[in-house]
């Protein structure tokens, strides 16, 4: 039987798999991409708690963990278009989308 | 109402005040200021004197103030002037006195005239105070006075760095007694409960004889059988005396001291400051009585001071240091005297000495400023030059030497006497051969003075040439002194006023001692040892017979020990210079590289280096951030869950 | 489920009105700021100043409400006017910065208006949906804002680096959302305190979920090792950003902690003091020694902005209602001293905007005021009598020895804290060094404008004031602070 | 029963393209292959969604998330163009890997402990677009409204910063 | 009138803060206004000191002038001021040094506005913690004192300025803040019914029965910590010299004269009272510790070449016998470190304004370079002559009758120390002689023919103000003995009782 646990498993290697890619591409692109795995996990996570919580009001279970991936997915939306012309001024401005050649402030 | 004794000490600081406002300028007005003050002291003091003769013992006239109230101890300053004080303000004022005038020509014409006499001024002040000083505290406070004016004095010649050092040595020295001088006051202070002279002489049976323990510190501290504390009190209190009395082994600065103008070390080196601690002594006999240990620690001291100081004598030839050596020699005598309970004859030697001493430095000063020399070496022949001069010298020291029926024949062979019948507790025939024999050296090297600067060969023509013979302001006093030296012995004193003199100046419980009869045997013991060294030095010296060099050759070591005054000066700059200098470097050491060099500079750059590796972390990678990110993540996670 | 409106606009009237004034700035932008009429090219900024200004005073007029959307409570209401006179400052502060903007020049205004909704509304919430929307209406903004201006590699690279960590927090946030409504069903706060508070109701999915939840706030305030980002964005980022950043985005962090700590967990925060105390030491040390061998101001000032929010942790692992006051206390000290200190540096740095330290050299002898500013600015950072930035610490100290006495790990905290006051004092000091003592480098004339000198004015006056009669923010501050308890 | 075994079957079927597509994104070394197993990601997904009857999300997801977003990163690596031998391929450190296995081990440390108010029985939820849009717009209006703006707020500013006329 | 006499105390902390707001105001060029404005404030300071001195009713004694406003009363702040014996005495110091180092700085010509707003700031602070009876605003002073200092020495210092300047900032502001975690926790211990820091009320509690003696005994070492780092105990004082040496004139004087006493002012003040059985229990230690100043600070006077160091260094010598009082436990000896405070600070205080004035000139202090200054400069090298002889504790200054009262009254409980005392005299006189011998003694110098000596009244009056300060209360120390016995009969009460209590 296909329980809870099975999606959050699921969602947690898929959302370390994100974290993963983050930390280990250097095309700023393939990060934002890594990003957005991470956030698809959680909307799998939330989705999946949805479905198995307890029916504790009367009324049933209303899709609250649903409306939250609405708005997860606007949000991700937004981030990347915001991503997407930062990375895209990056490339115009130092011709480059390695997210090791923007290391110059640190320290 | 507000007693005129108080004038005593307010007209020399009123002087001095004035003087160092800016009369210092005016050289007329700073000396007549200086002089006025101290003959109205002298005055002042004088006026009590028949009333105290009259009274006989117990008299005393007192004053006081609260000078610093508190609580506990209510500090007091006020003046006792008792029969021992009587005497010693008489001195003190009065060969002060006669030292303000010969200065008036000594000093005439230095650019630092009314300087001079500003610091003469608060010298009188200072040692005014410790005579008339009726608390411990209060003598304490004018002892530091009389060190500081002493400082200032034999520093005049600011200019020279060699007065400097004098100066400087004087009063470390001075300090360094002193370091004594106040753990034994507030040992017996707090042992007493008072700093009063009186009711410390009351207190102290009962306080001392009744508690046969004493907790030194109050509780916690040490405790201690009351004849030890007594012992430990007495030779700390004794510390402040050779350090102003220059007693051995604190007797190095005044050598040195010498320094100064002539009139300073006629005045305080001589006469007066130095004679601080004898009276010390006597003041404080009263703590010394009930313990017999510090009695004979004293006597001892003091007879090897005298004798240690003659030895050195004998071999120096600048003519003050020879005077200063014998200074010393002679309060050894004194404190000897005190020591062996002979308070009386310790007083008695205290005044005939600061007569013939005074008058021996000034007729040097005379010398030395006909000449401009202090070397004996250099002189010779003088007599012709400057007669009353000369006749002055020549009969001090015959007072210095002893010789009936000079005053110094009384004070001195009154020492004698005792040091050959020394109570019980100091009964050893050391106590008696030290001073004879100190006494032998005294008329040698006293007459090696004489033949070398008086008679013979001028050995420095230009210099001879130069000599003259000095105006009144400067013969004068000399000749006053010389007088009194002469005249102050018994000879021409009715016994009843002796007696007087003796019981006002003996402290209550020291038993009286015979006085010095003019019989036959004395006479002839004194002018014998007066002869021995006389003629040991005429024969070297006079005649020539005997060549000094020759014997200093084959004394060999023991000539090299005196000459170089027993290498004591050697060994305390070894201790200064090495000992102390090096704990000193090494205290800097630890402050510069421990403290702040390891611990202070350390960790602020421990701090930095922190800073720099942590901001290091921030490697501009975004990889690395998103790691550490969620490295802490983990890590919150690991922590928490 | 009907919807009362008129509840929910008195409970949501700031955001609504910030919504239309974003609107407005826009559509002024549109018709002036493009040229297509003629009027001054300040026209969008003075309509948000404007704007801000009324619905600033709306603002104050209004009184705690609350509604099943948002809970608009008397720390909301302190918040909300805080932010509004923060927006109000950059605004002010970005008047003689907006100059060297070719592009953009209208729109920064108005994104700024949108940060700031977005603050207001964090200031309300009470469901964790819209404070994830909320928090990123905020980030959303200020990526944009820290990349503003891309000709600038600077800029672009605090853009990138912002997105990423910022984008990786919010994948965090929302995971932890995922498991809070997981272990509670629901997303209301309400419903987690009384999970968290029954026995047993602390399940490992509700631990997991909101220690996400705080990572992703820890990230806002900057506090080890969330902090990773500030340096590198408050040094790339255009000034104004980067003061608006320190204040806002930071006190954002400040008051969705405080909601999460105080009300969402209620008495179970105590569970949780060694994990904030940690946190707390952690980015003490962090900030404070990162902040030691800086060379530019605004990185610096970064790092100084660590440094607070350690002391903020500090107040909020004490997390008694003493605490929560100090932390109002703190936020309003450090808005006058940050904003102070980001003005001077608009005006030093001139034309290039580089702000290396070296710009400040010899401040004393090119502009005496600005100095006296910056220096005041200074000293309130570090927390010296007489300025607001003194009895903030003093008063977060002060909440913490009372509870340092019962709980050693605080102790360890304050004594950690203490060691802290001292190493920045000696950073904050080498900029007061940089002022007196040094030769000036730069010999330009530096343009105070009467706006940017009027602005300047009221920070000094405010950090003095505040640090010498403190009674009045204190009084706000402790209504504020009670709401939450 | 047999529904247990279809719906095993398809949560395996679905579960492994995720995971299998998740990985293939991160480490095909081309991004445009990386992009379109992104897609197909989203698109498994997706096809969880369904299985948790989240019909209305399974759709947005493939309208926006798989179709809209996903198009707009592959515009955007056209648009760069990237060279992409230099860019490619992964930089595996170890520690990393490390730290993304402890975060997920303790997450199963979170999963082995949910707490009363799930069960592992599934409830009767139907995904139905009015019951989700009911909510949406009653008790999450609030964060919906607010949502908005953030779009046109990212709008306007991604409008600024892609300008082409800079300020140098 | 009456009103400004009840409100003499806030007068005293407001005329320096009217001084800086009116110098804030004044044009930069407008030098002259600034300098007599400062002198003028300064001077009405002194006025108010001496006048607090004559109208402090010691018959009655404790707080007098108390004035209290609320201030901050959820957290239980007020403003609060009050003035016993003590206060008097330490307002006395501070308005004199103050006043002397307005003059002093007369000619400062770099900058003199700043220079006047922050010393101005920093008597501000100094006077505040004198008359504070509010904790809290004792430490709001008391830092408000410190930071001005960083800029004085910072800016218009000499020597190893940066490097000095950052040490002692920093030093104290550690000092402060462990003094300030100090403070909070006896606000915290439930010393009084609710949290309060009025420290009357705190008073009130401690001495009618207090905490419990283990609270008190791990209290009082860290209120003992933060304060003794300012006053400085040993080895907590390596920030003075350096920091004394590189400061200007002015506020070496300041920091040296009236700022390092305000340690063992806060221990008098503050820790002693509030924590007596702490105080008796710890106090011991402090007697240790104070000889390694006055011996060790001794020592390493000795071997300095600068002749701010040789000072700098004899100041935290000097602080011992201070300490060594504080620690006597006795009325004699308290009042004797108190009077201390007061002779010190006017001595060090006068003993920098003529190295400073020299200083100016010569550009350097160092004692190989120096020599023989008497000759050009006689009225200065008289009265550092004088100084000197002050500060080795020649009877007639204030600073002998003060460590005669400090020794004699610490004898009783720690005899070691005191004679480690007592030979600290002997050492404090070899490095001062030898200081004065090698700088104003000896052959003259023709490199320093130039030298000007101070010849005008104004250039003389600062010097000549603490000298007579020095000199009238020390030949007469009744008047401030007994005024300073005020405030300590009850302190010294309450720390016997407590003694006893513990059964020592």
């Amino acid at each position: 039987m296909i329980t809870l646990e099975h999606y959050l498993y699921l969602s947690g290697v898929i959302f370390t798999l994100g974290l993963c890619g983050v930390m280990m591409r250097r095309n700023v692109i393939l990060v934002f991409m890594s990003i957005e795995i991470m956030l698809n996990a959680a909307n799998l996570a939330l989705v999946a708690f949805n479905k198995f919580l307890v029916a504790n009001p009367p009324g049933g279970v209303s899709p609250d963990g649903q409306v939250m991936v609405f708005f997860t997915i606007a949000v991700a939306a937004a981030e990347v278009a915001v991503a997407l012309v930062i990375a895209v001024a990056l490339f115009r401005r130092l011709d480059t989308v390695n997210v090791d050649d923007v290391a110059n402030l640190r320290w | 109402m507000i007693e005129m004794q108080w004038l005593i000490l307010l007209l020399p600081l009123g002087a001095a005040v004035l003087i160092g406002c800016g009369l210092h300028r005016d050289h007329k007005k700073a000396a007549f200021l200086s002089l006025a003050a101290v003959w109205g002291a002298f005055a002042i003091s004088a006026s009590s004197l028949p009333e105290c003769f009259a009274a006989g013992p117990g008299w005393s006239i007192t004053g006081s103030f609260d000078w610093s109230p508190t609580q506990d101890h209510i500090f007091t300053y006020g003046f006792l002037i008792d029969g021992l004080s009587q005497i010693m303000l008489l001195v003190v004022t009065g060969v002060g006195g006669l030292i303000h005038i010969y200065a008036l020509g000594y000093m005439k014409g230095d650019p630092g005239f009314g300087r001079f006499f500003g610091f003469l001024s608060l010298f009188m002040f200072s040692m005014l105070g410790i005579v008339v000083a009726d608390n411990l505290f209060q003598i304490f406070i004018h002892w530091e006075l009389v060190g500081v004016s002493s400082f200032l004095l034999i520093g005049y010649y600011y200019t020279k760095p060699s007065a400097n050092e004098a100066a400087n040595k004087a009063f470390l020295t001075n300090r360094v007694g002193d370091f004594g001088f106040l753990i034994g006051i507030l040992m017996v202070f707090y042992a007493l409960g008072t700093a009063d002279f009186g009711l410390m002489a009351e207190r102290v049976d009962r306080a001392f004889l009744d508690t046969p323990m004493f907790e030194v510190g109050g509780a916690g501290g040490w405790l201690v059988s009351n004849e030890t504390f007594l012992w430990v009190a007495g030779i700390l209190l004794l510390m402040g005396v050779m350090g102003k009395s220059a007693q051995f082994p604190l007797h190095v600065w005044l050598p040195d001291a010498m320094e100064g103008p002539t009139p300073v070390s006629a005045l305080i080196h001589a006469a007066t400051m130095v004679a601080a601690g004898v009276f010390l002594l006597a003041r404080l006999f009263f703590i010394y009585l009930p313990s017999e240990t510090a009695l004979t620690t004293i006597a001892w001291i003091g007879a090897f001071t005298a004798f240690f100081a003659a030895t050195i004598a004998t071999t120096q030839f600048d003519i003050k240091r020879i005077l200063a050596f014998s200074t010393l020699s002679q309060l050894g005598y004194m404190v000897m005297a005190i020591g062996l309970g002979g308070t009386d004859v310790a007083m008695f030697h205290l005044t005939t000495h600061a007569f013939f001493k005074a008058c021996l430095f000034l007729g040097a000063g005379a010398v030395i400023h006909a000449v401009h020399t202090n070397d004996i070496r250099e002189m010779g022949g003088l007599w012709k030059k400057m007669p009353v001069t000369f006749w002055t010298f020549l009969i001090s020291t015959l007072a210095l030497c002893g010789v009936p029926p000079l005053s110094g024949f009384w004070s001195k062979d009154g020492i004698l006497h005792l040091t050959h019948h020394p109570p019980a507790y100091a009964d050893s025939w050391m106590i008696t051969v030290l001073p004879t024999v100190t006494a032998v050296l005294t008329s040698y090297y006293m007459f090696r003075l004489i033949f070398m600067a008086w008679f013979g060969q001028p050995r420095d023509a230009e210099k001879f040439e130069h000599a003259h013979e000095m105006p009144w302001t400067m013969t004068g006093p000399m000749m006053v002194l010389v007088a009194l030296a002469v005249l102050a012995g018994w000879a021409v004193l009715p016994a009843e006023t002796i007696e007087t003199f003796r019981s006002i100046t003996r402290p209550a419980g020291a038993s009286p001692f015979e006085p010095v009869h003019l019989d036959l045997s004395t006479v002839t013991s004194a002018l014998g040892i007066f002869f021995l060294g006389a003629g040991a030095a005429w024969l070297a010296f006079g005649r020539g017979i005997v060549n000094p060099d020759k014997v200093a050759r084959a004394l060999g070591p023991v000539h090299a020990l005196f000459y170089n005054r027993w290498y004591i000066d050697e060994i305390y700059d070894w201790i200064v210079a090495k000992v102390q200098q090096n704990f000193a470097r090494l205290c800097d050491l630890f402050d510069k590289k421990f403290l702040i060099g390891f611990l202070v500079n350390g960790s602020a750059w421990t701090t930095r280096a922190a800073g720099a590796v942590t901001a290091r972390y921030q490697t501009g990678s975004i990889r690395t951030y998103v790691f550490l990110f969620l490295a802490g993540v983990a890590a919150l996670l690991a922590l928490n869950l | 489920m009907p919807i009362d409106t008129t509840q929910l606009f008195a409970v949501f009237g700031t955001e609504a009105f910030l919504a239309l004034l974003a609107c407005a700035v826009v559509v002024v932008d549109l018709l002036w700021g493009k040229g297509r009429l003629t009027g001054p090219a300040e026209m969008p900024r003075l309509t948000a100043g404007l704007g801000l200004v009324a619905i600033l005073l709306h603002s104050l007029g209004q009184s705690p409400e609350s509604c099943a959307f948002g809970n608009l409570d008397g720390f909301a209401l302190f918040f909300k006017r805080f932010f509004l006179v923060t927006a109000l400052f950059t605004l002010m502060l970005s008047g003689p910065y907006e100059n060297r903007l070719r592009a953009g020049r209208g729109e920064f205004p108005a994104l700024l208006v949108f940060t700031t909704l977005g603050l207001c509304l964090l200031a309300t919430v009470n469901d964790f949906v819209t404070l994830f929307v909320a928090l990123e209406l905020v980030t959303v903004t200020l990526f944009l804002l820290a990349a503003y201006r891309p000709q600038l590699p600077r800029s672009i690279e605090a853009g990138i680096k912002f997105v990423v960590v910022g984008a990786v927090a919010a994948a965090f946030l929302v995971y932890g959302i995922a498991f809070v409504y997981g272990a509670t069903g629901s997303f209301d706060f309400a419903a987690v305190t009384a999970a968290a508070n029954t026995p047993g109701g602390m399940s490992g999915a509700l631990t997991f979920g909101l220690l996400l939840v705080l990572v992703g706030l820890c990230f806002k305030l900057g506090a080890v090792p969330f902090h990773v980002w500030i340096p590198d964005v408050y040094q790339g980022a255009p000034t104004p950003v980067t003061a608006f950043l320190s204040v806002g985005s930071k006190t954002a962090g400040v008051v969705l902690m405080m909601r999460l700590v105080f009300t969402v967990l209620g008495p179970a925060v105590a569970e949780w003091t060694g994990l904030l105390a940690g946190l707390a030491g952690i980015t003490l040390l962090m900030g404070n020694l990162g902040a030691i061998p800086q060379t530019d101001m605004k990185r610096f000032l970064g790092y100084s902005g660590i440094a607070h929010a350690g002391f903020l942790m500090m107040a909020l692992s004490v997390h008694t209602q003493d605490s929560a006051v100090s932390m109002l206390f703190y936020v309003v000290a450090y808005l006058f001293a940050n904003i102070a200190a980001f003005l001077v540096l608009v005006v030093v740095s001139r034309t290039e905007d580089n702000a290396d330290m070296t710009r400040i050299d010899g401040l004393r002898d090119r502009s005496p005021f600005l100095a006296l500013v910056l220096t005041v600015s200074m000293l309130s950072l570090a927390g010296v009598p007489p300025t607001a930035g003194f009895f903030a610490k003093f008063m977060v100290l002060r909440s913490a020895v009372e509870v340092a006495l019962v709980d050693p790990r605080i102790m360890a905290l304050v004594v950690l804290s203490a060691v802290m006051i001292v190493v920045s004092l000696y950073y904050y000091l080498c900029i007061v060094k940089r002022i007196f003592m040094r030769e000036a480098t730069d010999t330009g004339v530096l343009e105070v404008s009467g706006w940017t000198r009027g602005l300047l004015l009221l920070c000094l006056v405010a950090m003095v004031v505040l640090g010498c009669y403190q009674q009045p923010l204190v009084e706000w501050a402790t209504t504020g602070a009670r709401a939450l308890f | 029963m047999e529904g247990q075994v279809v719906e095993g079957f398809l949560f395996y079927l679905f579960g492994g393209a995720m995971a299998f597509f998740t990985l293939a994104t991160i480490f095909v070394r081309t991004p445009v292959y990386s992009a379109i197993f992104m897609i197909l990601s989203f698109a498994s997904t997706a096809g969880l969604f369904v299985l948790l009857d989240a019909y209305l999300i399974a759709i947005v997801q493939v309208l926006v998330y798989a179709g809209a977003i996903m198009v707009l990163f592959l515009f955007v690596i056209m648009l760069i163009n990237l060279r992409s031998d230099e860019l490619e391929g992964l930089k595996i450190n170890p520690v990393m890997v490390l730290a993304a296995g402890t975060f997920l081990g303790l997450f199963s440390k979170a999963v082995a402990d949910l707490g009363p108010a799930v069960s592992s029985e599934s409830n009767a939820l139907v995904g139905s677009p009015g019951l989700l849009a009911e909510t949406l717009f009653t008790e999450y209006v609030v964060p919906f409204e607010a949502v908005s703006l953030l779009l046109l707020a990212a709008i306007l500013g991604t409008v600024v910063l892609s300008r082409r006329s800079g300020d140098g | 009138m009456a009103f400004l006499q009840a409100h003499i105390l806030d007068a005293l902390i407001l005329a320096p803060l009217a001084a800086v707001v009116a110098l804030l105001l004044i044009g930069e060029g407008n030098r002259v206004a600034i300098r007599v404005l400062s002198v003028a404030t300064a001077a009405l300071t002194l006025l108010i000191s001496i006048w607090l001195f004559f109208v402090y009713d010691q018959g009655s004694g404790g707080f007098q002038f108390v004035v209290r406003h609320e201030w901050v009363p959820s957290l239980g702040i007020a403003h609060q001021v009050g003035a016993d014996g003590i206060t008097v005495a330490m307002v006395m110091l501070t308005a004199i040094v103050y006043t002397a180092g307005t003059l002093v700085s007369w000619f400062v010509d770099s900058r003199t506005k700043d220079f006047y707003i922050l010393l101005h700031a920093l008597v501000a602070g100094v006077f505040g913690v004198f008359v504070s009876l509010d904790l809290f605003f004792f430490y709001f002073y008391y830092e408000l004192a410190v930071v001005p200092m960083y800029l004085l020495i910072g800016f218009w210092g000499s020597t190893n300025r940066e490097y000095a300047t950052m040490k002692l900032t920093l030093y104290l502001t550690a000092g402060a803040v462990v003094a300030l975690v100090g403070l909070l926790m006896v606000y915290f211990s439930g010393l009084s019914a609710e949290p309060t820091f009025d420290l009357l009320v705190l008073r009130e509690a401690a001495a009618q029965g207090g905490l419990s003696s283990s609270a008190q005994q791990f209290l009082f070492p860290i209120l003992l910590l933060g304060f003794a780092t300012i006053a400085p105990m040993w080895p907590l004082h390596t920030w003075s010299p350096g920091g004394h040496a590189a400061a200007p004139a002015a506020a070496s004087m300041m920091h040296a004269g009236v700022l390092m006493k305000l340690g063992s002012y806060a221990i008098i003040r503050v820790a002693m009272p509030l924590l007596p059985e702490g105080a008796v229990v710890w106090l011991p230690l402090v007697a240790v510790l104070c000889c390694f100043n006055i011996i060790y600070g001794g020592y390493v006077a000795m071997t300095q070449r600068d002749m701010k160091f040789v000072v700098g260094y004899s100041s935290s010598s000097h602080m011992g016998y201070v300490l060594l009082g504080l620690a006597s436990l006795t009325v004699m000896g308290l009042d004797g470190a108190v009077f201390l405070m007061f002779a010190h600070g006017v001595m060090t205080a006068l003993a920098f304004a003529l190295i400073g004035f020299f200083y100016d000139q010569t550009h350097t202090r160092e004692l190989d370079d120096l020599g023989g200054l008497m000759q050009q400069i006689p009225f200065v090298g008289t009265l550092f002559m004088m100084t000197a002889m002050a500060s080795l504790g020649l009877p007639g200054f204030a600073n002998f009758a003060s460590e005669l009262l400090v020794l004699v009254g610490s004898w009783e409980r720690y005899p070691i120390p005191t004679i480690l005392a007592i030979f600290g005299l002997v050492i404090g006189a070899t490095y001062l002689l030898r200081m004065v011998k090698e700088a104003f003694l000896g052959p003259r110098i023709e490199r320093w023919d130039g030298l000007r000596d101070a010849s005008t009244l104004l250039e003389r009056a600062p010097f000549l103000l603490l000298l007579g300060t020095l000199l009238i209360f020390g030949i007469y120390p009744a008047p401030i003995v007994r005024l300073i016995e005020t405030g300590v009969v009850p302190l010294i009460d309450t720390l016997l009782a407590a003694e006893s209590a513990l059964g020592h």
